[in-house]
């Protein structure tokens, strides 16, 4: 079967065959577009973030390699639902391991992600910088 | 499902004639050639009988020039090394192009680190070599000329019988890489001029585990890999004789069928390429036009906007095989070597896939891969922030010419 | 015709299970390991498979220590160059004893070439090395011990375990050609201390075609053959999958079958020792007797007063297939390093033949091997002049202690 | 077929199988012996002279390869009923012809075989010195 030849794990091939949450979002409160095409990866990320602070919705654009597509796929239904204080600490480390594993080669593909979801909250930090005191708040309690 | 292989400079299926031939030499003829004993005899004989069809097909003036090794690389390095071994007391300069497989490139990169010198000829924006560029780089010290007869990424076909004639006269070794073109291409190794050539089988549908070094009787050369006598002291190492064989075989019959593969090929690498660039916008053709200075199964293309590893995997999802010259697919930043040679946009580079035809493709096969692949280039784009910024006008196209 | 095959250090048969195994791959399974295709990965995953199989066999801490090259020898050179190369800024010294094969000695020698140097280990009349003469050879600038397992002309097996805890002591590098070895006695990586440890499967039941070379995930090596990312950059060129999947197999079976092998070969050595000894007058046995110290195949004679080739080719008028490590059967001087390392008379090497037992040989076939052989050697010696010399008492025999 | 793969041609093979003249001469006129064990070939050859000069029988006796077997089984064949000068001009050329051909690193056995029937010849030129001149004396001749 052509399936068990993939040089990517089940998990992570689906999340390239079948991108989640692929697109934009039209009226983002953040967009984080990091990477570049000279090193073979762009990726943004748009979010919706809701006056609570919840990421009430996450789209990406990735040009990629599988694993770029898939890290992005996969970071975007990380956040999801998480406040932005949860989302920050998403790692790539977290990506790498709701994908089952990467090879070693294509681990920036995952730090991309993260840094992508971070561009993205500093972008809808910037743009409410109400908020980003909150976010301080939170985090000295913590 | 359908499928559809094009990776064909990657290798090939074995002949159904070339694996019988090869059959009987791994259980009934198991001998080492080097010993005197039926089994030992016979091996030899299988080996000379090879070393005959090889001969025959690249013009050789004799069967003893032909040298086996374990793959096209080897007898790569086997030339370019075993050359500045065996001469470097004449001088310690070499002269390449920019755009040799890695197997050349990285053999005189090693040199260079052991003290020898280089030049490297640039190529066009095509790949082509001026053989005027040579016959400059040329100094006194200059031991060997070292380039490839077809492009293994690009298909351009040098002016190697224009070079050999630089290196005849000016009595300098001169080395053709031809494993990306025999089986497809006519090779004269006397017409050339070349004191050194070599042949990959796997890539004319003969078995992988051997290659193929002719060496003119004249030709000095030093070894690399040392042991015992095989090979006439050139190549120590039990010889891969079931390898051997089919090899011999498989050229022979590639010779002999070469006209009428080549033609159906020239045929099929028109139809690609016309429908490819009829269906998909901001997509190039790397290298030649197809025709006689481009191989003829050889096409590579660069789509913009998106990149080659996603490409790959949504062929092969898609029951298509082929390849990618972009150094993320191979992890390798030097497999777009060629790439940088002609001076192609990074971006384009990024976005490589290299079609391979082979003699059983078929017109139907063509059809399909060419609606697969727009939609897949489609599908990639619409992931794309590149290709978003280039329909907002943001980013421009860097195709020459700007095609369609 | 009665055949009798028993030069299995030469090569060997491939097993039909192996055959079995190998076939899918020269037609079907075509792809390229470095591909990112289903062809492609298929291959890939085939190569790992078969560095499981090497790696459970020699007790390898993992599979990624397996590499892969096109034969014993070229594993030979790669341990032997590839550490000089990488370790040269530490030191140029290696240690190695005279009675190494060819390709390790002359890889040392090629060495010596490029300023490096090298002591060479005497070994005793048996063929055995001193590990303790080792330790003495050591000095600051050693960067490598290399040794073999057991030896390929004598079958003295070393004491390796040992020699692997002075290189373990001196932190150095070590080296075991293990190509006679595999598949016939115990090899544990870990207990014997090695960096590095080659294999041959063409001589247990594998195909020719491919070489292993064990690479401890902390010893340092560089790359001989330059090209292409292959084997994790540590050996450029497109993989003989087919004889890597062979050869995966048959180390697997020939691990499981290894003491059942062995112990048949052991009464079967000692049956022809015997049947020789017994048949024929002086004759002398080269290398220690059999039992734990020798290889279970190999069995290596003088027969005094004739020469090898003449032996040889009757042998094989009578079907049986036999080796010499006499320098004019092999046309190499060489070849006959550990019959001069052991420092037996050069008539008694003259003289030298070397049988290999394998699996299938039967007790009938000894018993026509001995009557046959004994029946050669008296022809022979009716031919030679050295024997009616020796008949008059003009000249005597070199043999010590003087068999029978 | 076992007879087609043998390292030599078959008239090399039928003289180093069913070697021709092999033996010794009781009370031969001459004997020659050339080579040496250590360089892996010794022939011998012995030589029955008439008195018209002529060669009426040979022997060999040889240490050596296969090459080195036939070779003296052809010399002998070729000085048989041959005269001490027609004896003398036989060279190893002559042998490796009348095998049909040698290995390149065989010839070495031809030129012993021709050394070894010199030897032979000058060793019953030594034992009767009045030939000597004969041969001399119609060496001037020719
Ligand atoms: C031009 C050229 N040279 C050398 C090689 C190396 O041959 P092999 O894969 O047999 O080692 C290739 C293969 O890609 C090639 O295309
Ligand atoms: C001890 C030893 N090392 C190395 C080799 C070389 O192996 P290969 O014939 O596979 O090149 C041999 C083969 O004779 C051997 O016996």
């Amino acid at each position: 079967m052509a399936e068990e030849y993939n040089p990517y794990n089940p998990i992570v091939m689906d999340h390239f065959l079948n991108p989640r949450n692929m697109g934009d979002l039209e009226d983002a409160d953040g967009i984080g577009e990091v990477g570049a095409a000279a090193c073979g990866d762009i990726m943004k990320i748009s979010l919706k973030i809701s006056d609570d602070g919840k990421i009430s919705d996450a789209r990406f654009k990735t040009f990629g390699c599988g694993s770029a597509i898939a890290s992005s796929s996969m970071a975007t239904e990380l956040v999801k639902g998480k406040t932005i204080e949860e989302a920050l600490k998403v790692t790539n480390k977290n990506v790498v391991d709701a994908l089952g594993g990467l090879p070693p080669v294509k681990i920036h593909c995952s730090v991309l992600a993260e840094e992508a979801i971070k561009a993205a909250l500093d972008d809808y930090i910037k743009r409410h910088p109400e908020k980003a005191a909150l976010v301080a708040e939170k985090k000295h309690k913590a | 499902m359908i499928k559809v292989y094009l990776d064909h400079q990657s290798s090939t299926p074995v002949l159904p004639q070339v694996y019988e031939a090869m059959l009987p030499w791994f259980s009934e003829y198991y001998g080492n050639a080097s010993a005197l004993h039926e089994q030992g005899l016979r091996a030899k004989a299988a080996l000379n009988q090879s070393r005959k069809q090889f001969s025959e097909a690249i013009h050789s003036p004799d069967p003893e020039s032909i040298l086996f090794t374990s793959c096209g690389t080897e007898a790569n390095n086997l030339a370019v090394k075993g050359t500045a071994y065996a001469l470097q007391h004449k001088g310690k300069h070499i002269i390449l192009s920019t755009a040799e497989h890695p197997s050349v490139e990285n053999s005189v990169a090693f040199l260079e680190r052991q003290g020898f010198t280089a030049t490297r000829v640039s190529v066009d924006s095509q790949g082509f070599i001026n053989p005027e560029d040579i016959r400059a780089a040329i100094t006194p010290e200059t031991i060997l000329i070292a380039t490839h007869y077809a492009n293994h990424d690009i298909g351009t076909i040098q002016p190697v019988a224009q070079i050999g004639e630089i290196a005849r006269e000016h009595k300098i070794q001169f080395f053709v890489d031809a494993a990306f073109s025999a089986g497809w291409l006519p090779i004269n190794v006397q017409e050339m001029n070349a004191s050194l050539l070599s042949l990959s089988p796997h890539r004319f549908y003969g078995p992988k585990g051997v290659g193929v070094l002719y060496k003119n009787r004249k030709a000095r050369l030093s070894s690399i890999i040392h042991g015992g006598i095989q090979e006439n002291n050139f190549r120590s190492g039990t010889e891969n004789i079931p390898a051997i064989v089919g090899g011999g075989l498989a050229m022979q019959i590639a010779e002999n069928e070469r006209e009428t593969r080549v033609s159906r090929l020239r045929v099929l690498q028109e139809k690609l390429w016309k429908g490819l660039s009829e269906q998909i916008s901001y997509i190039c053709l790397n290298g030649p036009l197809p025709g006689e200075n481009r191989h003829p199964a050889n096409l590579n293309v660069s789509t913009e906007f998106i990149e080659g590893e996603g490409q790959l995997l949504l062929c092969n999802a898609a029951g298509i095989a082929v390849a990618s010259g972009s150094s993320c697919v191979s992890k390798n930043l030097k497999s777009s070597l060629t790439l940088t040679a002609i001076g192609l946009d990074i971006t384009l580079a990024q976005g490589n896939i290299i079609f391979t035809l082979g003699k059983d493709n078929t017109f139907e096969q063509i059809d399909y891969v060419v609606s697969s692949f727009a939609k897949i280039v489609e599908r990639l784009r619409q992931m794309s922030p590149m290709w978003d910024a280039f329909q907002k006008g943001n980013i421009s196209s860097v195709i020459p010419g700007n095609p369609k």
